[in-house]
């Protein structure tokens, strides 16, 4: 029984068919990475893993659980945390406060306990600002832990993002696209983060475009076109699948693999 | 049957004013995301405008005209200065602002004009139309004509014309729109113009029917509003249909359910609408981008 | 020091009490404290807009409607049930949360204007209800509401309102800031900002939507309630669509999400008017003016950006 | 807070100022509160109070005030608030230490200003329509205008003459409407008459065809009974029309101004309507008593505000009249004396009426100040008594 399993997921909008018959499956302490060019359904897979969109036909079960067309919060308090290509960042809060808001799932007040602010409320908030700090200080972000979101740059957004995400302390952990728009320095700071994630035994899903990124930390590839599977396997036999080759990575593509495997 | 007719005729009537605020609402709203909360205003200054023009001995279409103008110029001085200075704000605030424009033109109206109802004589008489059963005015009918021409006229501007072309840009996307060269200030402009224009014709129309006053803005602002967001707001065909729905509704409402919960079957309705239709009639489904 | 204080979470508090105890000595007569009182009970309901419109983020344009449920109970129970209208006042709250309750699921999954539209409905259906069922409700002319007796002792006179009204606002901004600062409070700020974000934390959004909008509903009955038993009067105008307008006007201009923005909204609404008599006619317009200039140039409200001026300040 | 104080104080400071320079009194003024609904959906009846409010104190002062005194007049404007009335009730006792009070335009406001007077034992003469203001008694309180139920069973006489037993009706839901629609209905047994469609419409509804046409096709209507107020009658009346009912429509007191027979036309020929000898005052034979004040007020209203004199007008004369000539015959601005001077008002020939006050009745009008007017040639007619 594999930690995530999705199976035979499609989805289609206005006739157009984004998503086909895709399924794949993730194993705890994995990083699995979906690939593929613009437009071929990664997002949307993830929008339909994650319980954003209901798929029309498919399943997605995790540890044997059944869980397709449930609510997203539903899905987070199973265990499914994700990041979002466009960013959605609390830009109103702090980035401690949205780092606590991932803590959500864990804090156990009531809501009359929170009106009359009685002291578990209390002992709450602090043991959710502990938390959320050691998770800040984990992806580099500790030192700015109570600058409003909306003043901080890109890439330190990317990492809040992730942050918030693990706060809830995930089985399968989604992250589109964490490495787009960062600097090689930080890039090599999300890949040691991944890896780290995954050696705590969470079951890590990835869409990026960063080949070399991807080459280098996934233990599978799976790689999309059209909404459809073209190809799936370890990192190496995908780079030279030819039908990737041909298909998706093209002459650029190809010589990017080679210079990733090399 | 005869009574069915009626009840249609008084609900097309009604419907068809809606349908010119929801308009107006729809034009803004598309060029600007704001709500214009002074919409029915200018409603009123098209019908006070006119009869008291009229009452000083001016000509009746021409004494139409200056109101319309005087609510065009409203309009834009509206736009000029207080929209416009308040750009970036939150759309709170601007819905804010115009609450506060619509206070203020009240305030004034009553000041320039009086407290008093008034009402300006019929276009084309007043004895009443037999048909099936059921009587229409000849100003109902004038109702009817002006609304289904000013939707036209707005739809050949809006699919044919450069500028109304630059409008639906703007409204599609101000950014892309700005980048293209459309002067999107010009364009909001323009939008705050036309809907001003055709809140004071639907004003001068309909003044022979259901009479004005300084304050009724408030009443057609609130229906003109549900009938753009019922019919799904940004579309005029929506803000079209969703007024004539709503004038329907309330005279069935009337005439079918009971004459003191008319105003609620037509909310009922439109609740009912939007549980099955989150965005209105015309909203379509958008999928959500994350 | 008073960077410091600004951003205590209690402040407000004391600031709202200090001013409390200050007014009577300060104000030359009784019309001065009903006027507070009148602004300490509308800034009670626009609270709840607070918790909802403020951290939330859902807008209601039906508020007044609720309003108009807590002071119909306080004038309805005793009236026809016999019962104490003290105990009439936590009813009148308790059913407006069940109201919202019930109501507020499929209202609340509306976004945006379509949800403004939608509680605009519910309130003028509610109003409307006030308006007609003259057995009940007293119709147009509205109801007399008894006088209320607490303890033996009978409410009445301004001052004695001031207080009553004072010490309900003073616990209404407690429970408003204690929210605030807990997880329900964080909850709803995410919510406000990406309901998307927010349920992939594991927030359900729609409970969360709908615990706000039951409070909102909570706040605007007992300030309603309170209203008509200082008032001695409930009229249907109380539930209308200008006095939810009215409301939301109050949290927007006193500054949206903030506790103080909220007493500060109310305060501008009703002292503003009374200011403005000696402007007779000109009153309407003027007023009108005033909310324009001050939208325009402090459109994040009174209190955010006068905030935001003392901290950069100090700073 | 502090910034709205300091700016109340500077406004009413200035107001102060421009009241000294602009009275040139020395004496105390005699201070008189009115709370009116100037603006808001009772405008059409709280504007013409304030004008005429506004207008007789002033020639009050022309000739010299009040008790050697000038009067002086604080006027406020609810806007039809009940709340809002309520806070400037407050005003007018605590702040302004007025003597007396005469407004309260509507049922609502009224009642919601009541329970200040009583409490503070001053004196407040309501221009506001409903019985339940003056029943049950309370000292301080009084009212001018005709209630309801006298325009109700004038209505009825007239019906009953006529030989009309069956008939249609279509109210108001405003204060005005619904209120005369409950005490006809209490009242309309006694006359042998039986209601068989009983309508509503909105105050701001801008089409009643549909409740009409109910009416029109309910069998054996033999006449329509309209009570409202504002521009709803008018446009019930060319709805009316329209449909091409041919029964007697009957409209209320609450259509009283020459504004209703302007707004619905040539649609308002042949509709009657209990009204005040004021409407009718130049037709009133020489020897009519209300002829000459009713005359006077007429002119007086329409020079200064250019607009027909209304009866909602009138009762605001009546109120300050009344209230004036108290405080004179009780030579005295003690609250408690005006208020025992204006419950000894015996024969005040008012535009109204002719109110004779009493420990037990704080209105002072019989059914004979209502005279049936009939609409002909856009003009009010007399009907023959």
């Amino acid at each position: 029984m594999s930690l995530l399993a999705v199976e035979d997921l499609g989805i289609s909008f206005g006739g157009v068919i984004a998503v086909d018959g895709v399924g794949f499956r993730v194993e705890p302490g994995q990083v699995f990475s979906i690939i593929g060019p613009n437009g071929a359904g990664k997002t949307t897979l993830f929008n339909l893993v994650t319980g954003i969109y209901t798929p029309h036909r498919g399943r997605v079960t995790m540890a044997g659980e059944t869980l397709t067309g449930l609510a997203p919060h539903l899905l987070a308090r199973r265990g499914m945390s994700r990041t979002f290509q466009n960013l959605q960042i609390f830009f109103r809060m702090t980035a401690l406060e949205n780092v606590m808001v991932g803590r959500h799932l864990s804090e156990r007040t009531s809501l009359l306990s929170d009106l009359f602010g009685l002291p578990a409320s209390s002992r709450q908030n602090r043991a959710t600002r502990d938390a959320a700090r050691v998770l800040l200080e984990r992806v580099g972000l500790g030192a700015v832990a109570d600058t409003l979101a909306g003043a901080l740059p890109y890439g330190a957004l990317k990492r809040l993002e992730i942050a918030r995400a693990l706060a809830a302390e995930p089985k399968v952990l989604l992250l589109d696209e964490p490495a787009a728009g960062c600097n090689a320095v930080e890039t090599e700071a999300i890949d040691h983060l991944i890896a780290d994630i995954a050696k705590s035994g969470v079951g890590v899903v990835l869409i990026e475009h960063d080949m070399k990124l991807v080459m280098k930390i996934s233990d599978r590839v799976l790689v999309l076109a059209q909404g459809r599977r073209l190809a799936e396997g370890p990192p190496r036999d995908v780079r030279e699948n030819p039908d990737v080759i041909a298909a998706y990575l093209g002459d650029h593509g190809a010589r990017e693999a080679d210079r990733a495997g090399a | 049957m005869a009574e069915f007719l009626q009840l249609v005729f008084s609900g097309l009537t009604v419907g068809a004013v809606y349908a010119l605020v929801a308009l107006g609402f729809t034009l803004i709203y598309n060029a600007s995301d704001v709500i214009n909360f002074a919409q029915g205003d200018f409603v009123m200054i098209g019908g006070m405008g006119t009869v008291f023009l009229a009452a000083a001995g001016i000509a009746l279409p021409l004494a139409a005209l200056m109101a319309i103008v005087a609510a065009v110029i409203v309009g834009l001085l509206l736009h000029r200065l207080a929209i416009e200075p308040a750009r970036g704000a939150s759309p709170v605030a601007l819905i804010m602002i115009t609450i506060g424009a619509s206070i203020f033109i009240k305030g004034v109206a009553q000041l320039v004009f009086d407290k008093q109802f008034h009402s300006l004589p019929a276009f084309s008489g007043d004895a009443p139309i037999a048909l099936g059963g059921a009587t229409l005015l000849p100003q109902s009918l004038w109702v009817m004509g002006v609304a289904l021409a000013l939707f036209v006229a707005l739809y050949l501007f809006l699919e044919k014309t450069l500028l109304g072309k630059a409008l639906r840009a703007t409204a599609a996307n101000r950014l892309a729109a700005r980048l293209v060269g459309v002067n999107v200030t010009i364009i909001l402009a323009l939008a705050f113009g036309v809907s001003a224009a055709i809140g004071a014709i639907a004003g001068v129309v309909v003044t022979p029917i259901t009479l004005t006053r300084y304050d009724v803005g408030t009443l057609f602002a609130l229906k003109g509003f549900a009938a753009a967001m019922v019919g799904g707001m940004g579309h005029p065909l929506g803000a079209v249909v969703g007024g004539l729905l709503i004038g329907l509704l309330e005279a069935f409402g009337a005439g079918y359910i009971s004459s003191t919960y008319k105003d609620a079957v037509a909310f009922v309705v439109i609740l009912l609408v939007l549980f099955f239709l989150p965005r209105g009639l015309f909203g379509g489904r958008t999928v959500e981008r994350v | 020091m008073l960077g410091r204080l600004l951003r205590a979470r209690y402040a407000t508090l004391f600031l709202l009490a200090a001013i409390m105890i200050a007014v009577p000595y300060l104000a030359p007569s009784a019309f001065y404290l009903r006027v507070a009182a009148v602004v300490w009970v509308f800034a009670l309901a626009a609270l709840g807009l607070t918790i909802l419109m403020g951290y939330a983020g859902q807008v209601s344009l039906g508020h007044a409607g609720f309003l108009g449920l807590g002071g119909y109970a306080v004038a309805i129970g005793p009236a026809r049930f016999g019962l104490d209208p003290v105990l009439c006042l936590f009813l009148g709250a308790a059913l407006a949360g069940a109201l919202a309750f019930l109501v507020g699921r499929p209202i609340l999954r509306l976004k945006g204007y379509y949800l403004a539209i939608a509680t605009l409905g519910f309130g003028v259906i509610l109003a409307l209800v006030f308006h007609s069922e003259s057995d009940w409700t007293g119709g147009p002319d509205g109801m007399a509401v008894a006088r209320v007796t607490v303890f033996g002792t009978r409410l009445a006179g301004a001052a004695t309102w001031y207080w009553v009204t004072a010490g309900a606002l003073l616990i209404g901004a407690f429970l408003a800031l204690n929210i605030e600062a807990s997880p329900t409070g964080r909850a709803l700020k995410a919510l406000h900002d990406s309901e998307v974000a927010a349920a992939g934390a594991g927030i359900d959004v729609g409970r969360k939507k709908l615990a706000a909008f039951v409070i909102g509903a909570i706040y605007a009955a007992f300030a309603g309630g309170l209203l008509a038993a200082m008032n001695g009067l409930i009229t249907p105008d109380a539930a209308s669509f200008m006095h939810s307008i009215e409301l939301v006007a109050m949290v927007i201009i006193g500054g949206l999400g903030s506790v103080l923005g909220a007493v500060v909204g109310a305060a501008f609404l009703v002292v503003l008017p009374q200011a403005l008599t000696v402007l007779q006619e000109y009153e309407q317009a003027v007023l009108g003016l005033l909310i324009m200039v001050f939208m325009i140039f402090l459109p994040a409200g009174i209190v955010p950006t006068l905030r935001k001026w003392l901290l950069e300040r100090l700073s | 807070m502090g910034t709205t104080v300091s700016r109340r104080w500077a406004l009413r400071a200035v107001a102060l100022a421009a009241f000294m320079t602009s009275a040139a009194f020395a004496a105390d003024p005699v201070k008189i509160g009115s709370v009116v609904s100037a603006t808001g959906p009772a405008a059409f009846l709280g504007d013409p109070e304030a004008k005429t409010l506004k207008l007789y104190v002033e020639e009050l002062n022309k000739k010299g005030g009040l008790l050697g005194r000038p009067v002086e007049l604080v006027l406020y404007d609810d806007g039809g608030d009940a709340n809002k009335a309520r806070t400037f009730a407050t005003r007018l006792i605590e702040d302004d230490k007025v003597v007396a009070m005469v407004g309260g335009t509507t049922t609502g406001t009224t009642m919601a200003m009541i329970p200040v007077f009583e409490d503070a034992k001053i004196p407040f003469i309501s221009l506001a329509g409903a019985i339940e203001i003056v029943e049950p008694m309370r000292a301080f309180v009084f009212k001018t205008p005709h209630t309801d139920k006298t325009a109700c069973q004038k209505i009825f006489e007239d019906m009953k003459a006529k030989g009309i037993t069956k008939i249609g009706m279509i109210s108001g839901t405003d204060g005005f409407g619904k209120s005369m629609r409950n005490q006809c209905l209490k009242v309309i047994g006694e006359y042998g008459i039986t209601v068989l469609a009983d309508e509503n419409y909105g105050a701001t509804d801008s089409d009643m065809t549909p409740q009409l046409n109910k009416i029109k096709n309910t069998a054996g209507i033999q006449a329509v009974l309209n009570p409202g107020f504002g521009q709803g009658p008018a446009i019930v009346t060319r709805n009316y029309a329209q449909l091409g009912i041919a029964l007697p429509l009957y409209e209320s007191h609450g259509v009283a101004s020459k504004s209703y027979v302007e707004l619905a036309g040539p649609a308002a020929e042949g509709v009657r309507l209990p009204a005040p000898a004021l409407l009718v005052v130049d037709k009133l034979p020489a020897d009519d008593r209300q002829k000459a004040i009713g005359s006077a007020y007429k002119a007086a209203y329409e020079k200064a505000t250019g607009q027909p004199v209304s009866t909602f007008g009138g009762y605001g004369f009546d109120g300050i009249q009344i209230l004036t000539q108290a405080i004179a015959r009780a030579k005295s601005t003690d609250p408690q004396k005006i208020r025992d001077a204006i419950e000894a008002t015996k024969d005040y020939v008012g535009v109204t009426g002719i109110y004779t006050m009493s420990p037990t009745d704080h209105l002072g009008l019989g059914t004979d100040s209502f005279r049936m007017l009939q609409i002909k040639g856009g003009d009010w007619v007399m009907e023959a008594k």
